[in-house]
């Protein structure tokens, strides 16, 4: 039976407010958001495959990449409106074009990529202006990394300590889950014969995600400590053992029909894992006061405190 | 262009009455945030939110019992404005920062943006609200509800300049006075978020009060975070085109 | 004060950053004590100790304001004989029957006026018997003008020599022993209100419900008085003792009373033992010096403005209409005559007394025993519903099938919807402007009450018993879409008329033979030259700080009453830091920022001629007019229903024994031994705690107006009580818990707050644990929890008759109360032990 | 127009040169906001309900609705200011909760019932005639007293002064002395 002082107010190691965060937990929902990391990341990788195998002659994968792109971009717009507080609004997006804003610059991509995704794949499936199909696959070799990127951006562009400080690794693993994302999908969609390519691109993104997390985990210390714990820890760890199973399967499975299937799966469970485990970590990152506070109190104690060098007060006057 | 427009709230002379609380909502039609006992001490709305927009913190200490009147504190360089991809949020000509509920599409993105944990979104509306500075009030020459009910005057309203030349005699005579923990909050234009529009005369370090000690605007490191998306970026093109031309 | 007058202490917070000491004395940490500069916790109803203490340190140090209190006091006056204080009779006064409870003031008097206050008050117990000390009869006969004194103050039997005596024992120690406050902390104390009294500084003391709900509540009050006499505090800016009282116009409702022993302006119902006609009336209630001299005209014009022509000096005005009464009529006993069956019809006007009056179960239960009861008010309280969802209901001992009471639930206007006057804390009356129409079948008060008596009036018959109705003036214009009678009209009527019709200017002007009529004379003039003068708004700004154009103060617009004695008995400001009002010897007036509280041309060295009645009687030195000496009461010679002096008694339910005397708690206090009304025995273990009530600044009062309020509710939603860390752990409570107190009336649950702000007292040898209990929430509203007064017994203070709020015992059990007749069982166990 | 919606499209005004986290990103509805108690018909003044501290409020009206209430900042007791009990009379005169018809418990009843208002007045009127008639007093211990003990009445002490005037006249005309209100608790 609690009766003393400190039994009262929950101990923080510092003097928290009963406890409570200092900042909001991310409001977006499950599964709409990282359902989206995910199809929007393998929507970019799955362009950039698409092209490369236009390019090379591997028609069988562009084609399958060409709809596994279009597929991505659209289902992915879909959830992302839908997580919209007011969804009917959703063209909202394109009122203004922020650089301060990533989501804006990733609407205007997603925008861009979903358009350029949508033609080559109606091309390649109708047959209809291959030139047009072909030339919009191309550009969006130039949207699709941007697309598997910025949603890296999004989140560590945020007060959230577990992605702002995740600022460097958090690319290279989306755009790792992004590539194993991808060659998973076109695994699991097209012929094992013609998905030579995309096996090898699942393995890199498998070994490239891992590699990232691990080394993310590494460097973040007390940010990363959500990653670790509770949910979030476990879904990592979760996508982990996925992913890097996945990986090692694809390259062992042969010719087997079902090993291929399993390692797709896998990758693609572990992709999943990846970006529900981040979006969690980041909740419970923003829900315990101390991510925030500790970091901040230590600038202070050192006597080191924030500024924002370069960037201009706004103009009082005009 | 009019003036910057802001509050310097005084903690030392807040009598923790809530009048800015309801003020604030009665004015600003903000719906009530639900009927809980928190057992925090005299809190029960908890934290500024989509629903509370001027939160009065309670903390009992050692004989002393704190009063703050929490509000957003429309910062110089703001998160939530930088982030907002509508344009929803948008800045002043009273250089206050404010929510256009016309506009906002309720992304969410603002909500961990924000270093203070200030906005938020209405669930069963969908929208983000937060503190506008009473932006309609001022229009018409008003000073915003929370200021003009405020018993005591802890919350102060006027041009920043003056409040901030207010606020450091107020110190000064508080330390002269042997109230040698009176400091104040946010108020400097050097801090990780250019200085606040709102900003507080606090009796205690800023997290007793649940504030952030020393918040960044995140955007301040935007640039670095583009170079190392593009960094990934390119290394999935480079990835992609290797494991072709590996094959070929 | 931060806690329940916020936006008045904006002005303490000024005085404050002016340099204001401010000390707040409380058995509650509350926000009020978080912003001053020293909070003293105190035991709940122990502050005549402290208080006492205060005075016996400025007495035994030489530190009173000797000129002030030489010339406006009664300190010099010389008290006869027969009087024995509580010293001599270890905690009585002389006077007192044992068998009734009662006192006999009349051994209390003025040298040379025992035989007159004996021949006049019958033994002064009818006065006792109904309330008499909030009326201007307070005084029975009065006192003489000039009463033999003393101006070198050594008369043995001189008030101040008196004074000396019977505080001599109030001590630090006694201070620490009883209240629980340190010797070092009394002396800061004493030193600060001591440093900042005299010429150049005033102190002011502030009180509020904390104060009066007690057995002893009038005497807490008296204290400060004699405090702040000997200080020279009151009758000047900055001092004073300051009533903040916790209603819109519940100053007004004590002015135009809504009581069972007064009528408008505190002239004293006629009770059928004491008054035959009008003059025996007029000669037995007060003295004929002082403004009180005139009360023929203040009751004459009364009778008038109700009256009419019908009232005639013939008929004594028809002072026959009025009803008399026997004794206690007050809202407990009659409480009770509904149990008992007398009662059978009830209005409820804006009250909630079944959440809001103390042993809510007495109350319910004489709901349930009505005939009729009619209930107005802006949402459906408790009091409306009880037969639907009283906790007695649950516990079985009332069912819905079997209650009787017809209920009428009329929907009320808001104060938005209807125009009129309300009195606030400092007696100002403001107008309140209409914004408009009520909804629905919303009616104003004023509307309900009119049409009400139009109707009775049309069923009337010829018989003898209806002529008071009959003849009752009851004719005002009638406005608006539903027929609303003018306020205006109302308020002109209360303001009084001249015999030209004319709205009188001014009390002074008011006439015993008939000739002018006004509904309330301390009201009178409010309707000057025609004009409202409540709805005056001139702006802050565009005015003297003293502000007196906005609204109009009782009486005669003075903003600060007996403010002759902010000047010396020469007529000089006492230092011009503090200067008021005083003598213009040029002009031959008095003058300063507010209005004289005062004859504006008596000048300082008036002195009345022999046989001067009135406020002719009192000398241009005599600043409190309505005092029939004009002097303030060190020493209260009749009035009072307790003693002349105050005592301190312990409450009637104490854990604490008396070590001032023998005699434990107030000899006079009113209880009622019924089963409905069980006590707590005194000094119980079985209720080893004290528990106070209180309020929050998010509610008001039973919350009728608040805890129906989303914005008001969220910020308090719940009933709790708040304890110290201590308590929790002796009686195993958690924080967000849940716990039951528990007294022979009720046990109710709340949720706890454990709190350091609530600090065990030590008291020599022991330590008193106390629970405080915030009382606004019932059994309907946003939310919901159980009624607080529920704990509260009948037992009243002897003077004014209110109950003892805010000190009683309790225990305290961790967890939630049983239900049904679980409850009982419980209740049951701790009545009989 | 369609035109001049297009051209009022944030990102053709950015591309004009205004700024995107200013005055780009308006909407017409934040141009046109003014604070709503200009477009008030009437403002009355008033005086809060709660306390007795007696703080002005100023009560605005707008097509017969109560749009805002706040404080009086000429008012030298309260300065415009109010606490937060003040700050809620809007709500406390706008609620939904208030009752605004008349009801009616019959005896041994177990439920309300609508009731006429003039009907109420009338039966309230007739039970106050026929009570005091049953309970009239007109002498007591040999005292004449005129006087009914089975008519009481409590009283809120947030009525006016012109309303308890009118009460404490009626009742003491009616010899109905147990007329008591909020003062005495």
């Amino acid at each position: 039976m609690p009766k003393r002082r400190d039994e009262m107010v929950p101990d923080a190691g510092f003097r928290s407010y009963y406890g409570q965060p200092v900042i909001k937990a991310p409001v977006w929902h499950e599964p709409h958001m990282p359902v989206y990391l995910y199809l929007g990341g393998m929507s970019g990788a799955a362009s950039m495959i698409a092209a490369m195998a236009r390019v090379t002659g591997h028609d069988r994968l562009a084609l399958a990449a060409r709809m596994a792109a279009a597929a991505g971009a659209g289902v992915g717009s879909v959830f992302l409106i839908t997580e919209l507080g007011r969804p009917e609004r959703f063209l909202n997006m394109l009122r203004l074009f922020k650089p301060s804003s990533p989501m804006s610059v990733g609407s205007w991509t997603l925008a861009a990529h979903g358009g350029l995704t949508a033609i080559g794949a109606a091309s390649a499936v109708t047959g209809v202006l291959p030139a047009i199909g072909d030339a919009a696959t191309a550009a969006s070799a130039v949207t699709g990394p941007v697309m598997a990127a910025y949603t890296a951006v999004l989140l560590a562009d945020t007060a959230v300590p577990a992605w702002h400080e995740a600022m460097r690794e958090l690319p290279f693993l989306f755009t790792g889950s992004a590539l194993a994302s991808a060659g998973a999908a076109l695994m699991l969609t097209t012929p094992r014969t013609a998905a030579g390519p995309a096996r090898a691109v699942a393995v890199a993104g498998a070994a490239a995600e891992t590699a990232a997390g691990m080394l993310m985990a590494r460097r973040l210390g007390l940010a990363g400590e959500p990653y670790r714990l509770g949910r979030a820890g476990r879904l990592m760890r979760a996508s982990r053992m996925l992913t890097l199973g996945g990986g090692l399967l694809a390259t062992m499975a042969g010719r087997s029909r079902a090993l291929t299937a399993l390692s797709g799966l896998a990758i693609t469970a572990g992709a999943l894992c990846t970006r529900f485990g981040v979006l969690e970590a980041g909740r419970a990152s923003a829900a315990d006061p101390k991510y925030t506070v500790v970091p901040q109190r230590r600038r202070v104690a050192a006597g080191d405190l924030a500024s924002v060098p370069g960037r201009c007060r706004p103009a009082t006057k005009p | 262009m009019a003036e910057r427009m802001g509050f310097f709230t005084d903690t030392s002379i807040c009598i923790g009455c809530k009048a800015c609380e309801v003020a604030c909502k009665e004015w600003n039609d903000v719906p009530d945030d639900g009927f809980v006992f928190r057992a925090t001490s005299y809190d029960n709305t908890g934290a500024l939110g989509a629903d509370t927009w001027r939160h009065v913190a309670f903390i009992e200490q050692d004989g002393r019992w704190l009063m703050s009147s929490d509000v957003c504190k429309h910062c110089t360089h703001a998160a939530c404005l930088d982030v907002c991809p509508t344009g929803a949020l948008f800045r002043t000509e009273f250089d206050t920062v404010v929510v256009q509920s016309d506009v906002c599409n309720g992304c969410g993105y603002c909500v961990p943006a924000c270093p203070y944990g200030v906005i938020d979104r209405r669930e069963r509306d969908g929208r983000a609200w937060k503190c506008t500075l009473c932006y309609d009030r001022l229009r018409g020459g008003l000073e915003p509800a929370c200021a003009k009910a405020c018993p005591t005057d802890s919350i102060r309203f006027g041009p920043l300049d003056e409040l901030r030349a207010r606020a450091a005699e107020r110190v000064e005579r508080l330390h002269a006075d042997g109230v040698t923990e009176a400091r104040l909050y946010g108020e400097s234009p050097d801090n990780g978020v250019g200085g606040t529009g709102a900003f507080f005369l606090l009796l205690d370090e800023p997290e007793t009060y649940g504030l952030p000690p020393d918040p960044v605007v995140t955007t301040r490191d935007l640039p670095a975070m583009w170079r190392w998306a593009g960094g990934a970026a390119l290394a999935l093109a480079a990835g992609v085109a290797a494991c072709f031309l590996r094959r070929t | 004060m931060a806690e329940c007058h916020p936006v008045g202490f904006q002005w303490v917070m000024e005085a404050r950053l002016r340099g204001a000491k401010v000390f707040h004395i409380d058995p509650r940490f509350s926000r009020t004590s978080a912003a001053v500069d020293r909070y003293l916790p105190i035991r709940a109803g122990s502050d005549i100790v402290l208080l006492g203490a205060l005075i016996n340190h400025v007495l035994t140090h030489g530190l009173d304001f000797r000129e002030y209190v030489l010339a406006y006091t009664n300190a010099a006056t010389i008290i006869n004989a027969e009087f024995l204080d509580t010293e001599d009779l270890d905690g009585l006064f002389s006077g007192y029957d044992p068998e009734t409870g009662r006192y006999d003031p009349s051994s209390w008097a003025y040298e040379g006026d025992v035989e007159q206050v004996r021949t006049l008050s019958e033994g002064g117990l009818a006065h006792a018997q109904a309330a008499g000390s909030d009326s201007y009869g307070a005084r029975g006969p009065g006192a003489s003008a000039r009463p033999p004194a003393d101006p070198t103050l050594r008369h043995p039997r001189c008030v101040y020599q008196i004074l000396r005596r019977h505080f001599s024992r109030y001590t630090p120690e006694r201070v620490e022993e009883l209240c629980g406050i340190s010797r070092e902390r009394f002396a800061e104390l004493a030193e600060a209100i001591t440093a900042s009294s005299g010429r150049e500084r005033t102190t002011a003391w502030v009180y509020s419900v904390g104060w009066t709900q007690h057995t002893t509540g009038v005497q807490f009050i008296r204290a400060a008085s004699i405090l702040q006499l000997l200080l020279g505090n009151m009758g000047r800016p900055g001092g004073g003792i300051l009533s903040l009282r916790g209603h819109a116009n519940i100053q007004g409702s004590t002015d135009v009373p809504t009581l069972f022993n007064l009528l408008p302006g505190y002239i004293a119902m006629p009770n059928a033992h004491r008054h035959a006609g009008l003059n025996d009336y007029l000669e037995r209630e007060g003295a004929d010096t002082g403004f009180w001299g005139n009360r023929r005209a203040y009751t004459v014009s009364l009778l008038k403005a109700w009256w009419g022509e019908a009232a005639t000096e013939e008929n004594d005005f028809c002072f026959g209409h009025l009803p008399r009464l026997t004794g206690d009529h007050g809202h407990y006993a009659t409480v009770m005559g509904q149990i008992d069956g007398t009662v059978k019809g009830y209005f409820v006007i804006g009250e909630n007394p079944a959440v809001g009056s103390a042993n809510g179960r007495a109350q319910r239960l004489g709901l349930a025993n009505l005939d009729w009861l009619v209930v107005r008010d802006l949402t459906l309280v408790e009091t409306a519903t009880f037969w639907q969802d009283a906790p007695e209901i649950e516990t079985g001992e009332l069912r819905t099938e079997e209650i009787g009471t017809e209920v009428f639930f009329l929907p009320a206007a808001s104060h938005v919807e209807k125009e009129g006057t309300f009195t606030n804390t400092q007696r100002l009356l403001q107008w309140r402007e209409k914004a408009l129409d009520p909804p629905g079948d919303c009616r104003s008060d004023l509307w309900f009450f009119y049409h009400l008596g139009r109707r009775i009036r049309d069923r009337l018959t010829d018989d003898e018993i209806d002529r008071p109705v009959r003849e009752l003036t009851w004719d005002y214009p009638e406005e608006g879409p539903y027929r609303d009678p003018s306020a205006e009209a109302v308020l002109r009527e209360i303001g009084g008329t001249g015999p030209d019709g004319r709205a009188l200017s001014h009390l002074g002007r008011l006439r015993p033979d008939g000739s002018t009529r006004c509904g309330c004379w301390i009201y009178c003039g409010v309707y000057a030259d025609e004009v409202n003068q409540a709805a005056r708004r001139r702006p802050r700004e565009e005015q003297s700080w003293v502000a007196p154009e906005w609204g109009w103060a009782w009486p005669a617009n003075r903003r600060i009453l007996y403010n002759r004695a902010s000047a010396d008995p020469e007529g000089r400001p006492w230092s011009e830091r503090k200067r008021y009002v005083w003598w213009d010897q040029a002009r031959g007036a008095w003058t300063g920022p507010d209005v004289p509280d005062f004859e504006e041309d008596k000048p300082p060295d008036y002195d009345p001629p022999e046989g001067a009645k009135a406020e002719a009687a009192l000398r241009g030195t005599d600043p409190f007019i309505m005092q029939s000496d004009g002097k303030g009461w060190l020493y209260v010679p009749s009035g009072l229903s307790d003693g002349p002096l105050p005592v301190h008694y312990e409450p009637h339910e104490s854990p604490v024994r008396n070590t001032l005397y023998r005699t434990q708690a107030n000899p006079a206090r009113r209880i009622f031994h019924r089963p409905d009304n069980p006590y707590n025995p005194p000094l119980s273990p079985r209720f080893p705690y004290v528990f106070t009530t209180s309020r929050l600044t998010e509610h008001h009062t039973a919350g009728g107006m608040s805890r129906t309020l989303p914005y008001l509710t969220e910020l308090q939603p719940e009933p709790f009580c708040e304890v110290s860390p201590q308590l929790a752990a002796e009686v195993g409570l958690v924080n967000g818990g849940w716990a039951t107190i528990v007294t022979a009336r009720a046990a109710v649950e709340m949720r706890v707050l454990v709190t350091e702000r609530v600090r065990p007292l030590r008291l020599r040898g022991t330590t008193v644990h106390q629970v405080v209990l915030p009382y606004h929430w019932g059994y309907r509203g946003l939310v919901t929890g159980d009624v607080v007064n529920d704990l509260i017994p009948f037992v009243l203070d002897p003077n004014v008759f209110i109950q003892e709020s805010k000190s009683g015992t309790c225990d305290v059990l961790p967890g939630r109360r049983p239900r049904g007749t679980a409850l009982l069982e419980l209740i049951e166990r701790y009545r009989h032990g | 127009m369609a035109g001049g919606r297009i051209s009022r499209w944030p990102l053709l005004r950015q591309l004009r040169g205004e700024d995107g986290r200013r005055d780009a990103a308006r909407s017409s509805r934040t141009d046109a906001l003014r604070p709503r108690v200009e477009r008030a018909d009437t403002v009355a003044r008033s005086v809060c309900p709660f306390c007795a501290v007696g703080c002005g409020q100023l009560v605005y009206v707008e097509n017969g609705r109560v749009t805002q209430i706040e404080g009086d900042p000429d008012s030298p007791i309260s300065r415009g200011r109010l606490c937060p009990k003040g700050s809620a009379s809007k709500q406390l005169v706008t609620h939904p909760g208030r009752a605004t018809k008349v009801l009616y418990r019959r005896p041994y009843g177990t439920d309300w019932e609508p009731l006429d208002l003039e009907t109420a007045m009338d039966m309230i009127a007739d039970r106050v005639v026929r009570t005091r008639r049953e309970t009239w007093q007109q002498t007591f211990d040999g005292k004449e007293v005129r006087r009914t003990l089975g008519i009481a009445h409590l009283g809120g002490a947030t009525l006016d002064n012109e309303e308890n005037y009118l009460i404490k006249k009626l009742y003491t005309a009616l010899g109905a002395i147990q007329v008591e209100n909020q003062a005495r608790v």
